[in-house]
Order: C-alpha cells, then structure tokens, then sequence
C-alpha cells in the first residue's frame, strides 16, 4: 500500500491520482486535516494561514467529501433503472421506455421528478415517527456500503483494515429497517412483507459470511484493498480460480446475495402476487423513491462486493482496463453481474418461503462450511499460490465443471417430455 | 385490575389461538383474478382457513336476462367469461338452438359453414383463454416474462377476431342459428381465403412456441417446484365439488363433453383430450396444481389440431345465418351443457312460448371449481393460495355472473 | 478523553438497564433492560483494555466480544422461553405468569 | 482539554447513547424502545471505535443490531397484542415499583459514580492518540492459538445448546 502520508508530506498534491486519499481506521479523521494543513495552508495568504481554523476546516472538508460521495452515488441506481427497464424490455420483445428523451434515457429522471411530486402519503393509524424515519434508515445502511468498495486503486472512500466486516455490519442494519418500515405501516402485508425479509435477510447472511471467510482465509486479510491486491497476477490469480472451494463459494455467494437484496427468484419480500408489495405497501412519493433507489444500490453493491472479492476488483488483468487505476475494468465487471442479476429476474418464477429456507439451511450453509473445511486443507497443502497449484485447481474446476454439465445433460436427455394422455 | 384481567381471560377464550392472523386477500389484490376476496386465516404464513367471498362483480344476468329477448341475452353471456366470450355465446345459443327445436313441429338447422366458423373461432377463442391462464399464472408464480409472451400471442388472436367480429373481448359474434354477419366474408371470395390464410400463419407460427413455453416454464425447477405436489384434487374430490374441464382432466378423469356427447360438428374431428398422469421427473401428481395447468397447455395443442383439420378441408359453402324469422322457442325447458376453456358450461332455460325466457340460470365452472378452495387450501401457505388460484383459473365475471 | 468518560457513559447505561429490569412491567423491555446492563460492561471491559493494559494486549476486548456472544445466546433462549410463556398464558408480563404448573 | 473534532464526536456518540438508552427504559411504546435500542447499540459501537476496538465494533454492529435486536423485535412482534396496558391503570403496587427501582438504580449510580471518582491511579488516564497496530489479527491469535482457546471452544459449545434448547422450548406444541 502506498504511503499516503509521504504524499501528503512532500505536499504537491496530484488530484487527478489521490483525491480521494486512502485512509486506516488508526488514521481517522487525520487524512482531511493534513490536507488542509499541507495543501491548502501553504497556498494561503499570510495573515489568513496563521488564524485558519484547522477544526472547523477539516470538518467542511469531510463534509464536501461526504456531498460528492452522496450526489454522486445515487446517479448509479438512476442508470441502473433505466437498464433494468431496458433489459426486462429486451428479455420481453419490446422497447421499453421510448419517449422521454432519446430512447427514452431520460425516463428514470422524469419517474424521479413525478415521484417527488406526489403525495407523501403517511397511513393515519400507523406509527408515524417511524414510518418517516424507515426510507432514511434503509437509504443511508444502503449507502454507508459504499464507503468501502474499492472502485480503484485510489478511487475509494476509506480502505478499512475491516473493509469486508464492516459491510458486512452495516448491510446487516438494513433489516432494521425493513422491519420499521413493515411494522409502522400498520399494514397486514407490509408486515408479513418484512417479516418475510427479515428472516430471509438474517438467514442468508450466514451463508454469505461463511462464503467470505474463504476468501479471508487465503487472503489473510479483512481489507478491501488487500483483496484485491492478492489477484494482481492475471485472471487465474482471481481467488474464484484459486481453489476449487472459492469457485463454489463464489456461487453460493452470489445467490444469497441475490437473496439480500431481494431479488427474484428470492423476491418473496416484495412478491406483488402474493403480498402486494411487501414493506413498502404503504408507501408512496419520494420515500418510495428512496426504498427504490436503495434496492438498486444495493444491487450495484453485492456485485461490486462480489467482484472485489472473488473476480479480481480493480486488478482487471484485461488488456486495456488499466486506464484510471482499472476503474473501468471493476465497473464492467460489475455491470455484468448486475446483468446476470436482471437476466435470472425476468427469467425465473419465484420460490415460496419454506423452499428458501430450505435451500438457505440445508443447502447453502452445510456446503459453505464444507467450503471453508477445504480452503483451509487446501491453504495447508499449498501455503503459497504457485503454478501448480493454480493449475491444479483449474484443472479440478473445470472438469468439475465438464463432469456436471454431462450429468446435467444425461439427466435432460432421459427425461422424456411428459406428455399426458 | 381486576376488570381488565377479566376481560383479557375473555378474550383469550374467544381467540383460542393467540398467533392468529385475519387477512383479507382482496378484493383488490394483483393475483386474485379480478375482485375475489379470500379472507385467510393465518398461522404466520400457514393458511388455517382460506374463506371466498364472492359477489363482487354480480351483475343480475340471470334476472336480468327474464326481461329481454333471447338474442339480446347474448351480449351478456360476453360478459360472463370475458376471456373466453366466443365459448360463452355459443353455450348459449347451443341452449337455444336445442330449445327451438324441442317443439316436433319447428325445424331449423344451423348451416353448416356457420357450424364450421363457430368450430374454428372457438377453437382459436380457447387458445386465447388459455394463453391468458399460462401468462399469468406465470405472473402469480413470480416469472413475469411469460406473461408478456402470453399477451404478444393473444394480441394476433384478438386481431383475429377482431377481423372477423368487429370486437377484441366482447364479441357477440355467434348468433343464434348461425354467426354473426356484421363483416360478411362471401364463400369462396379472397376476402375468406385472406382471412383463413392469416390463421394459418398464426397457428404455423404459435405451435413451436408452446415448446418454447414449456422450456421457459413448465418444466422450469423453481416452478415445478412450487406447483407440483401443492393441492392435489383427488378425483373423488373433483367431481363431488363439480370441478369440470381441465380441473376435472387434471385430476385423471378423462372426460371431455366435446369428444363424450359431441355436439355441433366436434364428432367429425380429431382431437386427443389430454389427461394428468403422474410425472416422477418432475414431481408431479395427477391433481396437483401442475397438472391441472399442463392439461391448459396440452389443450392449445389439440385446438391447433381441430383449427388446422379445419383449414385443411376449408370452409363449406352456403349462408351463416339459418333462416329464422324470429326467436320464439316453444313451451319448455332445457340445459344444455358445452365444453367452455373452463369446463362445463351449462344454461338452463325455461320458456313459457314468449319471445323471453322465463328463468334462466347459467352453471359456471369457475363458481364450482373455486368452492374446491377452501378444502384445497388447508395447511398450505400462502403462495400456495395464489398457486392453486392461477391453476383453477377462475374468472370472476363468470363465477359472479 | 479519558477513562473516566467511557467508565460514566457505562455506570449510567449500568445504571438504566439496572433500572429497566426494576420497573418494566415486559418480559421484553426487561431483556432491553439486560442488553443494557451487559453492554456497558462491555464498554467497561474495552475502555480498561484500551487504557489500563498495555496497548498490544488486547484482552479486554476479546472479553467484550464472549460477552456478545454470551448475549446472543442469552437473548436466544430468553425469547423462545418468552414464546413457550406467551403461549401458554397470553401474557408476558412476569407478574401474570404465576403458576407453576403449565 | 482541547475541543477538538475528536471530541465533538465523541461527545455526540455519547449523548447518543445515554439519550437513547434513556428512551429505551421510559418510553411506553415497546416497538419505539426497541428501535431506540438499535441507537443505543450503534452509539456504543462508536464509542469502540474511538478504543480503537474496530473489530469488536463491527462484531456489535453485526450480533447486536443484525441479529439479538431483529430477535427482539419478533419476539414482540409474535407476542403483540395487549402488551402496554394504558396509562390509566397503574396500581398503586407498579407506583411503589418505580419509586423503588428508581431509588435502587440511583443509588447505584451514586455509588458507581464515588467508585469512578475515587479509583487510584489510571483514573485519569488520557487517551494519547497512539495507534494501535490491527486488532483482528491479535484477537484472532489469541483465540486460536492463545489463552483464550479454552474459553472460546466452551462458548461454542454453550451457543450451540443455547441454539438447540431455544429450538426446543420455542418448537410449536402439537395440539391434540
């Protein structure tokens, strides 16, 4: 990791490379007053540096970070909707949304600004103070994620040394306010919607644990950063292909986090069949919005945690995603799984709860244990990530691999169309 | 105190079951069909009890109907399964027809080409019905491409009819003693081959999608998974709550009225009726919700057959319309019983020998087939009471009337 | 900061939870209550690890984070009982459940 | 001492906690006493943070918050119903409750305020500023392969009966 410090020291300050300055949790709070102290400062008049009010200085200097952060970050689930609207439009034989701006690329902003305007209906026999206070709590937990996904080397808001646990905490709080925001609509469905989400939230988290702590156990390391920086040798050095145990870990992964942000087939929060809308049943106007525009963000978010994590983050091994410190390359990863993501949306039926739980407990759970059981037998065999042992483990993915697609094969092939009469 | 805590004992010895939910699903709710309201009775998400009511969208047809003409009654047959309205006219007028001729000394005969339309149209009419049934049950189960599929087919069908009518949902096309001829196609005119080569497009074009369908959701795992094993109607229980059409197929007893007491010209076709059997692949039991759906998407395939025997021989010549100076049955009474997409149709007339009936009443078979949900859906869940909603495929505009 | 502010933010959370259980008529707020009373002891065990140990040895913590774990067992178990009570009696107010025989 | 950013930080993290663990015992609304708990629980989790304890801050955050208060919550939503009686009907024996509990609980407090006062030595200790190196790596050491192997291994076990026993005891009887 590059001494950020020595950077801020030596006191020519490129933005373009450490605007946004990577910074420890031992480190708190220093990062914004050094900047004043030895880039702003220095390039002040005389009499102004010597009473400069370092304090007051450093907290408008979070704060202003904090205000790109949170202007920018909410465009992403703008272009995510319009997408998502395309791609169900593609997946569906139509268009889509035509007529708001070319090829109806302004629609998501014009569904933005009519939703502001519409009545903020709040259910008279409900809980009033939480019913407000639900959208904000979802919002900011869904947000607060961001704050340590590496997009790039540089480009990030803080790398914790406990990046991965961290996220980890705070998408955990959003169940809470799933919860508020079912139980203060006084709403038979909303509250079944957010119990619903609560135990498939909490019940999914173990699996997605489980399944991090392989990668933790051979990165030996919490940080985001350090992570990514374990898969800079090329695409086999992604830690999907480093064991064979990671490469299921990365599905189990990606499924349950599918099934954190409530996705289909794991939509049953929301399941307009069964139970309207699920939480938010009652809500409407903008705190509609802001429940919408977490989802979305939270859908970006897993993908982006699941492409630091298994698919190599930043480190794109791809020839010409290393402009920007391999932002691009991290960006189109993840956009690809958030099209996988909307693909298996408007492809597959949903399941009922008790197959979820199923599928989460005694599916899911006894595989990631027994994922974590081999990466750590297979850390012993080989402590150190070699040729070999890559090879090793290709070789066994992809014949695992050749193995299930011909089970899978034989099995369609002996079914024969089940023809009645 | 003292009062409160009475007052609480009382309560808990109203309520014996203290984790008892009351919701009302309905009437308005996305996946209920229209305005069915189900008042469950929930253990968390365990239906102790699911209770229809019905009644939201009565309209006095029947009553209604003892004020107006036999042809006037028509339209608003229509309005009973509106999905299926083609189906709906021609159960009527098939009652009427056979109402007519009760009396010895009357006699008229549809003609044949009239015979052949109604066959055709209905035929296609079922198709719609239930594309609608795949679409959204597809929707009820979760997936909601195919619901789109479903409607893109529908729309060629509904142009279809439109062409032929003048009407996309309503069409009040078959008339009794023939069709209608508000858009004339003369016999042998190029108009009529037009119109017959449009459907052949159609069908060429729709039956390799069933396959397809049945890729995307039929034998989908998530979707077997929710449907199959889920309801079973014994066949016991089907027919003693009456259940007809592809419910009573579902549930393994193969019977189907157009083959079993042919009326119209259905006995110069060929057509399997398909029945449920037991699929181990997939899980599925005769009587299970999948069942009861796979029998719609096996019906389409066999109306293909009859519309495409149809083509084949090509339309019969001569009027469409018998020649009936007015509709004046004799003294009497009648039912008479048609396949509709959703299973027996029935009318029952009583004429008193004026030109309006003096009771009519229809028997649905949505009305019978949804008085099987509340047994059906004990101790399930409730996903599970939408499952087995989309798979009786009811239309409240019929079990209402 | 010094030690003292975390060991009185811990004595009034102490002091609260200790509160709660004393006068909540819930068998629920009487678990908040105890929640209370095992977090800021928790405070505690951080607070002197930080600044009575030396700083490598981190044991306080390590304290702290069983004592979690003891409150997630603890809630687990006191909230299955309060369900099997509810159930039973209707009421989880400790005051009513004063049978012993189920 | 110095005000700086720090402190005002810190002082907002601990009113958090003090304000809001104050509503969790008086408000009467046992939903809001528990959302006011999740407050709680996040301002201690802060207050980890300035002890450079982050991981045990996250620990808080991800047992407390994600899992004992969502447990709390269903518990009172499974048995909601008649849970807070009106205000109305206090007896004269829940008015002796309070009075007492609160004697009971200020006269703690007192005590534990003297205690504070009056401890020798590191009393006054003040926070230096000094980075510790990474926690995780140290708790996971002295978990695993220090003398904490023992304690750990038995709070497994004792999860995993608290686990099964809640299983049991909250199993639904079947009814005859």
């Amino acid at each position: 990791m590059p001494d950020f410090r020595a950077m801020f020291a030596n006191s020519d300050f490129n933005v373009s490379e450490g605007f946004f300055p990577n910074i420890n949790l031992q480190e708190k709070l220093n990062w914004a007053e050094e900047f004043i102290q030895n880039v702003l400062i220095p390039r002040l008049p005389e009499a102004v540096a010597a009473h400069f009010p370092v304090e007051l200085g450093t907290t408008l200097v979070m704060f202003a970070c904090a205000g790109i952060f949170v202007g920018v970050v909410p465009l992403l689930p703008l272009v995510l909707v319009l997408a998502e609207r395309k791609v169900a439009a593609r997946f569906q034989n139509r268009t889509g949304p035509m007529r708001v701006g070319p090829w109806g690329t302004l629609q998501t902003l014009a569904d933005g600004i009519k939703l502001i305007f519409k009545e903020d209906f709040i259910p008279p026999q409900g809980d009033r103070l939480l019913f407000l206070l639900a959208p904000y709590v979802i919002f900011a937990c869904s947000f607060a994620v961001f704050a340590a996904i590496p997009f790039s080397q540089n480009i990030l808001v803080s790398d914790f040394n406990i990046g991965i646990f961290y996220i980890m905490a705070i998408s955990s709080v959003i169940v809470m306010g799933v919860i508020m925001a079912g139980w203060s609509s006084n709403s038979k469905w909303s509250l079944l919607g957010s119990l619903r989400s609560a135990a498939q939230i909490v019940s999914y988290e173990i699996p997605l644990g489980l399944s991090i702590l392989t990668v933790v156990m051979l990165v030996e390391s919490l940080s985001m950063t350090e992570i990514v920086a374990s898969q800079s040798n090329g695409v086999f050095s992604w830690l999907i292909f480093r064991t064979p145990f990671t490469f299921i870990a990365f599905f189990i992964f990606f499924i349950s986090a599918i099934a954190e942000v409530n996705r289909t087939p794991f939509d049953l929060p929301e399941a307009e069949s069964e139970i309207v809308a699920g939480f938010h049943t009652e809500y409407s106007g903008m705190r509609f919005a802001l429940f919408f525009i977490a989802e979305y963000a939270n859908m970006f978010a897993v993908s982006a945690i699941a492409v630091t994590l298994f698919l190599g983050g930043w480190e794109g091994a791809l020839p010409g995603f290393d402009i920007l410190g391999g932002m691009p390359g991290f960006v189109i990863k993840t956009l690809a799984l958030v099209f996988l993501m909307m693909w298996l949306r408007w492809t597959l039926p949903r399941l009922r709860v008790d197959q979820l739980m199923n599928l989460c407990w005694k599916y899911f759970i006894p595989i990631a244990f027994f994922n974590i059981l081999g990466t750590g037998i297979w850390g012993l065999i080989f402590p150190e990530d070699t040729l070999v042992s890559i090879t090793i483990s290709c070789t066994i993915i992809y014949s695992g691999l050749i193995a299930a697609y011909a089970i899978a094969g034989r099995v369609m092939a002996q079914k024969p169309a089940p023809q009645p009469s | 105190m003292e009062n409160t805590q009475q007052t609480e004992s009382k309560i808990i010895e109203l309520k014996p079951f203290a984790d008892e939910m009351v919701v009302n699903m309905g009437p308005q709710h996305p996946s209920t069909h229209g305005v069915l309201r189900l008042e469950l009775r929930l253990d968390g998400e365990v239906v102790r009890e699911a209770i229809p009511h019905i009644g939201y969208l009565h309209r006095c047809f029947e009553k209604h109907s003892e004020n107006l003409s036999y042809p006037q009654i028509i339209p608003f047959t229509d309005r009973m399964d509106y999905v299926a309205a083609m189906n709906q006219n021609w159960g009527f007028c098939l009652a009427v027809e056979k109402l007519m001729v009760l009396d010895e000394s009357k006699d008229f005969e549809v003609p044949e080409r009239a015979e052949y339309l109604r066959v055709l149209i209905c035929e296609l009419n079922r198709i719609a019905s239930h594309l609608l049934s795949f679409g959204t049950y597809g929707m009820d189960i979760g997936a909601f491409t195919p619901f789109l599929y479903a409607f893109r087919d529908r729309e060629r069908l509904l142009l279809l009819f439109e062409k032929i009518c003048g009407a996309r949902l309503t069409y009040n096309y078959i008339r009794i003693g023939g069709v209608s001829e508000i858009i004339p196609i003369e016999p042998g005119s190029i108009a009529e081959q037009n119109y017959l080569d449009e459907i052949e497009q159609f069908l060429d074009y729709f039956e390799p999608l069933i396959d397809q369908y049945n890729e995307l959701l039929t034998k989908n795992s998530i979707f077997t998974e929710r449907t199959t094993g889920v309801a079973v109607m014994s066949a016991e229980m089907a027919l003693s709550y009456g259940a007809t059409g592809p419910n009573l197929r579902g549930s393994g007893i193969d019977w189907d009225l157009r083959r079993d007491e042919p009326y119209s010209i259905y006995d110069r076709f060929d057509f399997d009726v398909p029945v449920a059997v037991d699929v181990p692949e997939l899980g599925a039991v005769v009587g299970d919700c999948w069942s009861r759906y796979k029998i719609r998407m096996d019906e389409m395939k066999e109306s293909i057959r009859i519309a495409r025997q149809i083509l084949a021989e090509g339309l019969p010549d001569g009027p469409v319309m018998a020649d009936l100076k007015a509709v004046r049955p004799p003294k009497g009474e009648i039912y008479f019983r048609s396949e509709a997409p959703r299973g027996e149709l029935g009318f029952y007339i009583v004429s008193d020998g004026t030109p309006k009936p003096v009771r009519l009443k229809g028997r649905s078979p949505c009305f019978s087939a949804l008085s099987a949900l509340q047994e059906l859906s004990r101790g399930l869940m409730v996903a599970d009471i939408i499952a087995i909603i989309g798979s009786i495929d009811i239309v409240m505009g019929e079990v209402d009337r | 900061m010094t030690l003292q502010h975390y060991l009185v933010i811990s004595a009034i959370l102490f002091t609260l939870g200790i509160f709660a259980v004393l006068t909540r008529r819930n068998a629920i707020s009487i678990l908040m209550g105890i929640e209370l009373i095992l977090n800021s002891c928790n405070l505690n065990f951080a607070a002197f690890s930080r600044f009575v140990t030396p700083p490598a040895d981190i044991s306080g913590q390590i304290i702290a984070i069983f004592g979690i774990v003891l409150a997630a067992a603890e809630a687990a178990v006191f909230l299955a009982i309060i369900l099997a009570i509810y159930r039973e009696f209707g009421s989880i107010r400790p005051n009513e459940v004063d049978t012993l025989k189920g | 001492m110095e005000f700086t950013l720090k402190t005002f930080i810190f002082y907002g993290f601990a009113l958090m906690t003090v304000s809001s663990a104050l509503l969790v015992v008086t408000v009467r609304n046992i939903v809001h006493a528990a959302f006011s708990l999740m407050v709680t629980l996040f301002g201690i989790a802060g207050l980890y943070v300035f002890l450079q304890a982050d991981f045990l801050a996250a620990t808080q955050v991800i047992v407390y918050v994600g899992g004992i208060l969502v447990l709390i919550l269903f518990g009172v939503m499974m048995t909601s119903g008649r849970l807070e009686m009106p205000s109305q009907v206090k007896s004269h024996i829940e008015r002796g409750q309070l009075l007492l509990g609160g004697a009971v609980a200020l006269a703690l407090f007192m005590l534990l305020l003297t205690v504070i006062a009056n401890t020798p030595a590191w009393k006054n200790r003040i926070d230096d500023g000094t980075a510790l190196p990474p926690t995780t790596e140290r708790i996971g050491e002295l978990i695993l392969n220090g003398p904490f192997l023992l304690p750990f291994e038995v709070v497994s076990v004792l999860l995993l009966v608290a686990l099964i026993g809640a299983a049991l005891i909250s199993r639904k009887e079947v009814r005859d």
